[in-house]
């Protein structure tokens, strides 16, 4: 069963993306979807024995590196948190397959389209059900790769491919951090097999390690090291950047690889390291600290973006901020329950996102939208479930997952977590009014396009509605029913079994009830005041960004992290190239060296053309001084 | 059947072949090219025969001739063990590969273009497999007249340029191992490789004679500062022969570097550790930043193959079975995969005459199936997990970590550097509007280049998931030479304490 | 002084081939005063050859120059011969003007 | 004893001066003289110390005929009356100081070397006697020169050829127009071939071969 | 009594030379027949030579003339190569009009001079040997006696040659008043103590030789002179002479001063280094082949002088080896030279060669391979020549020797690639004649397949040379 979740979306991949043309379009779309419908239905049927029966397994498919000590196989790894991702990868997955049989029915590449797409879900599986790193890292970067073809998809867009590579190539830095933990996992425990390494922990911890000049704990740098490639997939500050820009491909894309699943597989890999973790004391705290960072600074720019698209993506960067900084409180299970309840929600609302889009033509500002509620209702429905879950409305799925989070945030009661809860709280609210912001811009107040004619608006067909839909259930009630097992005291200790390792029980306490009700009331408020600013008085606003302008500007430009960055690592790294190039390449190495030694020796020769003037008192006097020399020589001698 | 000299007429058939095609008129044209292929792939089917039969857990050399050739001087000693066969196997699948293509690209003198290519072949086998040292300095300096013959009869515009650059320069560097060979005979007594590993040299000479190995090797890796040749040559070559220069003719030296550098003068390669792996570095970083600026297609996979070839050094001197294995893995995975996008760069340059990166474009409109292929290769390339790129380097790395944190992860940032110029390469070729109007008429893969490419762009995928085959192939061999390393190693430092 | 010793003629020889040699560069003169430089090069050496023979009391000394004279002549007047062919085709044998064949 | 060095430096005087005349002089047919000057010098010198024989050898292959031969053929090219350029030569003035140096850096290391000549007794009385037992100087060469030196007195002979035949071939050339006597053919000549009858025509005349 | 029968194949020429004179003069038109019949005695001198095949040293003529097994062999190898020489030479030299009688009486005399200055065991005999040689090489350089250039190749070729051959007698007299003998044996037991008179000599003789084989600095005769020489004498000139003076070269030093060694060692050395650098650099700049291999001779000779520099069987064995091995290459190199004529007129500048590969891909097949052996790259015969040079150098530790020696090889590649490079890379020219003699093809074929092949069984040189012990 579980070789037929992992390879059914491989063997779709395969079929669509070599055979797709050679019948009719449809066909591929159908088979990919199915395929991975019932990859979704195996992989649920799979985490109810989990469930039910605390099932795990770890199959094993064949080996990979073998190479002195380290061993490396194929496997398939079934255990809680591994199961609980596959179904949510298959399920949004699924959805998001089929959804695209709608989205994307203009366009002429179906069959690659969905030949990515499960392409991606075969190496998104093959990186939960790893048993090691290496596969993990495998998994890893074949997210990565599925992520670029699917952003570069429109291969013609220029910004496309800039946003394909630059996501590939920051992503690729954060997988410099995650290989180095892996040779340094490798260098203290010669495997990179979970159980061996997670065994051999405790037997690291007075361990101190000089690396770049530093003395770290090792315990403490391998984490780290982990952590920066769960940065990089995981869109978090500093390597953030490429996640907005991903924006550029389909938005069924978007749904899936960058809010739902891949993204995520950042928070999966710390909590699945959680054993690893537990021991390391700063690491937690770096993640804290980023985590936090990360959502309340996405939050920020999200309030002025007007790309409906970048707005989610931004949230979306939020709220894995949310997630780590769970984990780094070291509530793994809260982190792995915002997870799930985030890929409804959060693909619920790219997934809407997409249907606006589609009824507008391709058009993704919010400035030029507006007042479309009644045009296209079930849209505006399901947009709405999906702002409220996510700016954690109560009783949706969003509000038990977040206020869980800054709830054991404050619980951890040491600095960071109260300054982590405090952020948190501040970023609910933020988040709360970027979000009805986009709401009400999309949806409400006057029709702002010009391109489409308002009566042009048009719901989108039943087969991109039905996952809406069947999202927007979820994240209504995924938080409601799911709680107690993911988070709940004693039943979420049952279900997460080993695979979540708690040096210490978490803190079955409650914080105070002021504290509770805190960001709910807060999240609630934020409703009218949003509507206020938005749609109703919009004078406000604009005193507000007029005199606070280098603000607004500051973030509007993303907190200028891309021209930083354009001005530390791109541009540097071009002129150091082409300084290496022309200069050492061309004119010290060639130069001096085979060039300049070949132009001396021709000099030289020239030299000795001339010598041989022709006269012959010249030659005998040549003879004449080598033998004098020699004589000489000889005398001296 | 253990007699037959089945070695021998590995390295010979090829020759042979090139003898009969001597003799074949030239305008002969579908003749010449079956018969060379025929030999080709004949000779291929007895490397994959030889590796059957070879006993992977034996680390002895296996399929050992060894007869007389210059009386009471040298023998004539060639066998393989678990890595050599590799390389072997790689030049016999490449051969055939490079024949196939010279369809389209290679216009006029086609037999002496496929008389060079199978004496290629020939010198190559022998490199791999001789087990003398002045053997092997035959069969790596005989390399050089058909190479340079290739790039400077069938090369595009800078050929002479680049084909003297080519041949002063590898000359250059190899004289020196000339003396070296010559010194060891003098010094031990003999020059059979099995004799002398037993043997060992005397360590107080071994810094000077590696240093001598070195400069033919570094300059063949090439290694920086050494480098600017590769380049050169391989942008002027003709697609075969960029082909079996970067596939094999590369490989020559990294092998070196094991059977003679690191086998033969453990004390020396010891202690030069730090020195290869500083270049090695600079290999990497440089070459990988040069390659993001480059606007000629050839030359940035010439650039980037001296990054890769740096991976190859920085393994080979960790000694560490990882970084060993992983230095040989990667030179066998570069071999298929440099092969592979030179290959694909031949494809369009036989179709548009131009290499110039800013010519290309939108190339994915008319050529789907290119395009699909090319990418396998760039991720081959970039080493994507999957591909044999990735065991490769992540092998190299994992072994330098262990010898050092701080080279690890420099040389890590060239596989971030890696990936930058790689796909930035294949967007600005593959995808995009399609601007250039000459384009338009490109026509995609022909059966021939579409079954080369997807042989190749299988064979990456394949070893890349399933290494095996590969790996149990070296892997005795390797443990045993690190051992007998270690062991010498360890028998120097107690004689000085 | 009045003892005349081998010495006395060695150097009377080595005086004689000095000036023979210089004469071959410092001439620009023509061809046949080269010639005769050479010739009092081996006169220096007959010199050389004779008054070691006699001191010597050996014989092959001398029987050295006389097959020395023999040469001598035999190569003047090839040498000669070969002017003679020059001076047909050029129409000078001044040394300064020989320099059709460099580089 | 004084005799001998008074004739000595007598000859030697003469010798050298006209050794260096022979380099210095403007005018190439005093050089061959000049020449001819040293060579009876050194003969002079050679009869003096009891080598006879060759000091006449000298005088009659040198004086005889190479100096002869010489003389002749600086009359024939007409080239005696050449400049001479020693320092005035622009480009190849350099030559001239550089080359006196080394020339006399050689005659000085050529004195040093001289000077350790030394007389070996030893070595010395295994051969002195074929020297003793002859009268003359030309006895005692004419007995070893074809005997023991056979060989090179047949090579030297070849070597003559050689320069003979070299002379010839390079010199001699059968120039055109001009008659020549065949002996064997004028000798062999029949009357059938002295006389040629020829038919003539009226007016046309008959061409003669000249 | 002497035995004569030792020096037959001496006395076989020389009366064969005679014989030839005559024919000549009394029978008319006989120079083609007089050309061949040269080749065929030649032929039979080797015969006869070969049927010596002394078992032991044999001293002749008072113990002046020495035959022994490397004499014998070394006189082989001059006929047989002076055989070669001739027949690839025929054709041009009757296109040229310098196929008269005396042309092959000339090079018949000059091969006797070199079989008794290879003999020779007394000053005396070297010299006038030596002088027998070189007497008829003057004649033969001018012996386009029409043409300015032979003439004035002959001219300069005379003059340079006549000081070297006067300094060389200076030496010999210095050698002479020292150890108060010409012969070598006696010479060698007189010579106990090591005197400046005596090395002085050697110098001498050093000079005289070194000319003959054009070691820098005696070397700067040899381009001109290959250059205005007719291109039948250059081969002669490249070959020949370098043969003999090289072996007296050994029965010299080896011989009667094998004991000051240490002395004249770094001389040999210094010629040889010189050599082989300035030949490696100044041929670059050539645009006339002749001149080209001039050059590249010259730095040969330099790599044959490293193999005399080290003092041992092996060295002098291997420069035997490197000799041959060289003058294979050089036949072979001019044979393609007389390949290219057209209309009867030859073309001897390296633009000539220009796209020769494709109207003569055989030709410019063969001038590949023998240009990639004078470059000493690996596997043809000149990578052996050099590799047992080296063996030989590197056995005695003399490093910087063997390091300048193959960087020159290096630099010396330039020019042969350069070469090839326009035979293969530039445009194409008109075409050449094809009507070669048969023997000049067999010549080229036989000597380039046997550069090619020589690797497959190197022993067979190794086996002749192996007996040859001088020390």
């Amino acid at each position: 069963m579980e070789y037929l979740i992992i390879f059914l979306p491989l063997l779709g991949a395969f079929i669509a993306g070599f055979f797709g043309n050679k019948f009719d379009q449809k066909y591929s779309q159908f088979m990919t979807s199915l395929f991975v419908s019932i990859s979704s239905i195996l992989s649920i049927i799979v985490f109810f024995k989990v469930l039910n029966y605390g099932y795990s397994n770890n199959l094993l498919i064949s080996s990979w590196i073998n190479s002195g000590t380290l061993n490396v196989n194929w496997s398939i790894k079934v255990d809680a948190l591994s199961s609980l991702m596959m179904v949510v990868v298959t399920l949004v997955s699924a959805l998001v397959h089929i959804y695209s049989i709608g989205y994307m029915s203009h366009d002429p590449h179906k069959p690659r389209f969905m030949s990515y797409l499960s392409l991606f879900t075969f190496a998104m599986l093959v990186l939960v059900t790893s048993d090691n790193f290496l596969q993990l890292f495998f998994g890893w970067e074949g997210v990565g790769l599925c992520s670029y073809f699917l952003i570069g998809f429109w291969f013609k867009k220029k910004a496309a491919n800039a946003a394909a590579i630059k996501a590939f190539v920051v992503n690729r830095v954060g997988d410099f951090g995650f290989a180095l933990g892996i040779f340094l996992i490798f260098y203290y425990f010669g495997t990179v097999n979970y159980n061996e390494v997670f065994n051999q922990i405790q037997t690291l911890n007075a361990k101190n390690i000089n690396f770049l000049g530093f003395e770290f704990k090792s315990i403490d740098l391998i984490c780290i090291l982990l952590f920066i490639g769960a940065m990089g997939k995981s869109a978090q500050i500093f390597l953030h950047t490429w996640l907005p820009d991903a924006m550029e491909g389909p938005t069924p894309v978007s749904a899936l690889i960058h809010a739902a699943t891949m993204v995520t597989a950042g928070v999966f890999l710390v909590v699945r390291c959680s054993p690893i973790y537990e021991y390391s004391e700063l690491a937690l705290n770096i993640i804290t600290v980023i985590g936090m960072s990360t959502a309340f600074f996405a939050a920020t720019i999200a309030l002025v973006q007007t790309d409906i698209k970048k707005i989610i993506a931004y949230s979306t960067c939020s709220q894995l901020g949310y997630m780590f900084f769970a984990t780094g409180v070291g509530a793994y299970n809260v982190a792995m329950f915002h997870l799930f309840t985030h890929a409804f929600f959060k693909a619920l609302l790219f997934l809407g996102a997409g249907s606006v889009i589609h009824s507008f033509k391709d058009e993704q500002n919010i400035e030029k939208m507006g007042g479309v509620y009644k045009k296209i209702p079930y849209t505006y429905a399901l947009m709405l479930v999906g702002t409220l879950a996510l700016t954690g409305f109560p009783f949706l799925s969003g509000f038990y997952s977040k206020d869980a989070i800054i709830e054991f945030a404050y619980l951890k009661g040491n600095v960071t977590g109260m300054y982590a809860a405090g952020i948190g709280i501040v970023t609910a609210m933020l988040t709360a009014i970027y979000s009805w912001r986009l709401f009400f811009k999309t949806f409400h107040g006057n029709y702002n396009n010009e391109e489409v004619k308002y009566e042009k608006v048009h719901e989108s067909p039943a087969v991109m509605v039905l996952p809406l839909i069947i999202l927007g259930l979820g994240s209504i009630f995924a938080g409601f029913f799911f709680k107690e097992l993911l988070i709940g005291n004693q039943s979420s200790v049952n279900f997460w079994g080993e695979s979540i390792k708690f040096l210490e029980p978490l803190s079955e306490d409650h914080p105070p009830l002021w504290f509770i009700l805190l960001t709910p009331t807060i999240v609630t408020l934020s409703i009218p005041i949003s509507y206020y600013l938005f749609l109703k008085d919009k004078s406000v606003l604009e005193n507000f960004t007029k005199t606070n302008y280098p603000l607004i500007n500051f973030l509007k430009k993303k907190w200028y992290f891309d021209e930083l960055y354009s001005y530390i690592f791109v541009e540097p790294c071009k002129k150091l190239g082409l300084f290496f190039w022309k200069k050492i390449d061309g004119l010290t190495i060639d130069r001096f060296g085979p060039d300049g030694i070949s132009n001396l020796i021709k000099g030289l020769s020239i030299k000795a053309v001339k010598f041989q003037n022709g006269f012959i008192y010249q030659y005998a006097f040549i003879m004449l001084i080598g033998f004098s020399l020699i004589l000489t020589y000889l005398i001296i001698k | 059947m253990m007699n037959f000299p089945i070695i021998s007429s590995l390295i010979l058939l090829p020759s042979i072949g090139a003898l009969f095609l001597f003799f074949i008129n030239s305008k002969n044209i579908t003749g010449i090219k079956y018969v060379s292929l025929f030999v080709s792939i004949i000779n291929f089917l007895i490397s994959i025969y030889l590796w059957l039969i070879f006993d992977q857990s034996s680390y002895e050399f296996q399929f050992v001739e060894s007869r007389v050739w210059i009386k009471d001087f040298i023998n004539y000693k060639v066998g393989v063990d678990g890595i050599s066969i590799l390389f072997i196997i790689l030049t016999t699948f490449i051969t055939p590969l490079c024949i196939l293509s010279v369809n389209s690209s290679i216009k006029n003198r086609l037999k002496e273009f496929l008389i060079a290519i199978l004496l290629m072949e020939t010198l190559m086998i022998g490199v791999f497999c001789s087990l003398d040292l002045v053997i092997f300095y035959l069969f790596f300096e005989g390399g050089l007249i058909p190479m340079f013959l290739i790039i400077g009869i069938w090369g595009g515009e800078r050929r002479v340029y680049s084909a003297f650059k080519f041949f002063l320069f590898t000359l250059l560097g190899s004289v020196l191992m000339l003396i070296a060979v010559i010194s060891i005979y003098w010094i031990a007594g003999t020059t059979d490789v099995e004799e002398l590993y037993k043997l060992g040299i005397d360590p107080k000479y071994q810094n000077l004679l590696w240093l001598a190995f070195f400069s033919s090797f570094a300059v063949k890796t090439p290694m920086w500062p050494v480098h600017t040749w590769l380049p050169d040559a391989h942008v002027e070559a003709p697609t075969a022969g960029s082909v079996l220069l970067a596939a094999i003719l590369l490989k020559m030296a990294g092998y070196g570097f094991i059977r003679f550098s690191i086998g033969l003068f453990p004390v020396a390669s010891e202690y030069f550790v730090p020195f290869i792996f500083v270049i090695s570095l600079i290999a990497i970083i440089y070459t990988s930043l040069v390659a993001l600026m480059q606007d000629d297609m050839k030359k940035l996979i010439a650039y980037s193959s001296v990054a890769h070839m740096g991976f190859v050094t920085l393994g080979l001197f960790t000694f560490t079975q990882q970084g060993v294995e992983g230095g040989i893995f990667q030179m066998i995975s570069h071999g298929i995969v440099s092969a592979a996008l030179f290959f694909s760069v031949g494809v369009v340059y036989d179709r548009t005459h131009s290499r110039r990166i800013n010519d290309y474009g939108g190339l994915v409109n008319v050529m789907p199936k290119y395009s699909i292929l090319l990418m396998v290769f760039t991720l081959g390339s970039l080493g994507l997990p999957g591909t044999t790129g990735f065991i490769g380097e992540f092998l190299i790395l994992m072994g330098t970590f262990k010898k050092s944190f701080l080279v690890a992860t420099i040389a890590s940032l060239g596989v971030i550097l890696g990936a930058a110029y790689m796909l930035w390469l294949y967007k600005r070729i593959v995808f995009g509007e399609l601007t250039n109007q000459k384009l338009l008429k490109i026509i995609d893969l022909n059966k021939v280049e579409l079954s080369i490419l997807t042989l190749l762009a299988l064979s990456i995928i394949f070893f890349g998931f399933y290494p095996d085959p590969f790996s149990n192939t070296y892997s005795v061999s390797v443990e045993n030479f690190l051992n007998e390393y270690n062991d010498k190693l360890n028998s120097y430092n107690l004689q000085n304490q | 002084m009045f003892e005349v010793s081998l010495g006395h003629y060695l150097t009377l020889g080595a005086i004689i081939f000095t000036i023979g040699v210089i004469g071959i560069f410092l001439n620009r003169k023509n061809v046949i005063v080269i010639l005769m430089s050479i010739e009092l090069i081996l006169l220096a050496v007959n010199i050389n050859l004779v008054s070691f023979s006699i001191f010597l009391q050996d014989l092959s000394g001398q029987i050295f120059t006389l097959f020395i004279l023999t040469v001598a002549a035999a190569e003047a007047a090839i040498g000669l011969a070969i002017i003679v062919v020059y001076y047909r085709n050029a129409g000078t044998i001044r040394v300064e003007e020989i320099e059709n064949l460099k580089g | 004893m004084l005799a001998h060095a008074i004739f000595f430096y007598f000859f030697s005087f003469v010798a050298i001066i006209s050794a260096i005349m022979v380099t210095v002089s403007k005018n190439t047919v005093h050089s061959v003289f000049f020449l001819i000057l040293d060579f009876i010098s050194i003969s002079c010198l050679f009869i003096m110390i009891g080598a006879e024989f060759l000091g006449m050898i000298m005088l009659i292959v040198y004086v005889g005929a190479v100096a002869v031969l010489f003389l002749f053929v600086v009359m024939m090219l007409n080239v005696a009356q050449q400049k001479n350029q020693w320092f005035k030569s622009s480009d190849t003035s350099t030559h001239i100081p550089i080359g006196l140096i080394v020339s006399l850096i050689i005659f000085f290391e050529l004195i040093i070397v001289i000077g350790g000549w030394k007389y070996k007794p030893d070595i010395i009385e295994n051969f002195s006697d074929n020297l003793i037992s002859n009268p003359t100087n030309t006895h005692t060469i004419g007995s070893v020169l074809y005997t023991e030196y056979i060989h090179l007195f047949q090579i030297s002979g070849m070597i003559l050829l050689v320069a003979m035949i070299g002379a010839i071939v390079l010199t001699f050339r059968k120039r055109e127009g001009v008659k020549r006597q065949n002996y064997f053919s004028q000798i062999s000549r029949e009357k059938n071939q002295g006389v040629e009858l020829v038919e003539v025509k009226s007016n046309e005349g008959v061409k003669i071969d000249v | 009594m002497i035995n004569l029968f030792f020096i037959s194949t001496e006395i076989f020429l020389s009366l064969s030379i005679l014989f030839l004179l005559l024919i000549g003069v009394f029978k008319k038109k006989s120079e083609s027949f007089i050309y061949n019949f040269s080749c065929i005695i030649l032929l039979v001198g080797l015969a006869i030579n070969i049927n010596l095949n002394p078992q032991f040293p044999i001293d002749l003529f008072n113990n002046s003339y020495k035959i022994d097994y490397f004499t014998t062999l070394i006189k082989s190898i001059i006929l047989i190569s002076a055989f070669l020489v001739m027949l690839c030479s025929l054709n041009y030299v009757k296109q040229n009009d310098i196929l008269k009688i005396e042309y092959p009486i000339l090079i018949l005399s000059s091969i006797l001079g070199m079989l008794v200055m290879v003999s020779s065991n007394d000053l005396i005999v070297f010299y006038v040997g030596l002088e027998l040689q070189s007497l008829a090489l003057y004649v033969l350089a001018a012996f386009k006696r029409d043409n300015i250039l032979s003439s004035e190749s002959g001219l300069k070729y005379f003059i340079l040659s006549a000081l070297s051959s006067g300094l060389l007698l200076y030496g010999c007299s210095l050698i002479y008043g020292f150890s108060s003998s010409t012969n070598f044996d006696l010479i060698y037991q007189n010579s106990e103590s090591i005197e400046y008179g005596i090395i002085f000599g050697i110098v001498f003789v050093l000079v005289g030789l070194a000319f003959k084989i054009t070691a820098v600095p005696f070397h700067m005769w040899a381009p001109d002179v290959y250059d205005g020489s007719p291109t039948s004498v250059t081969v002669i000139f490249a070959i020949l002479p370098k043969i003999a003076a090289l072996t007296v070269f050994i029965n010299f030093l080896y011989g009667p001063f094998l004991e000051m060694f240490d002395q004249w060692q770094a001389v040999i050395i210094f010629l040889s280094i010189g050599s082989m650098v300035f030949g490696a650099v100044a041929a670059i700049g050539q645009k006339k082949l002749k001149r080209l291999i001039a050059y590249s001779s010259i730095s040969h000779m330099g790599f044959a002088l490293a193999g005399l520099s080290v003092g041992t069987n092996e060295g002098i064995q291997n420069s035997i080896i490197y000799l041959i091995i060289y003058l294979i290459m050089n036949i072979a190199f001019f044979c393609c030279l007389f390949m290219l004529k057209r209309e009867n007129q030859y073309f001897d500048k390296v633009e000539d060669l220009s796209g020769l590969s494709k109207n003569h891909p055989l030709l410019s097949l063969s001038m590949m391979i023998i240009l990639f052996s004078l470059a000493g790259i690996p596997p043809l015969a000149g990578f052996f020549a050099k590799f047992y040079i080296f063996t030989a150098v590197i056995e005695k530790s003399m490093y910087f020797l063997a390091i300048v020696g193959l960087l020159s090889t290096v630099i010396a590649a330039f020019y042969y690639i350069r070469l090839i490079k326009v035979m293969y890379f530039d445009e194409q020219r008109e075409k050449y004649d094809l009507n070669h003699s048969i023997g000049l093809k067999m010549i080229l074929v036989v000597s380039s397949t046997i550069i090619l092949i020589y690797f497959i069984n190197p022993n067979i040189i190794n086996n002749f040379v192996s007996n040859i012990t001088i020390i």
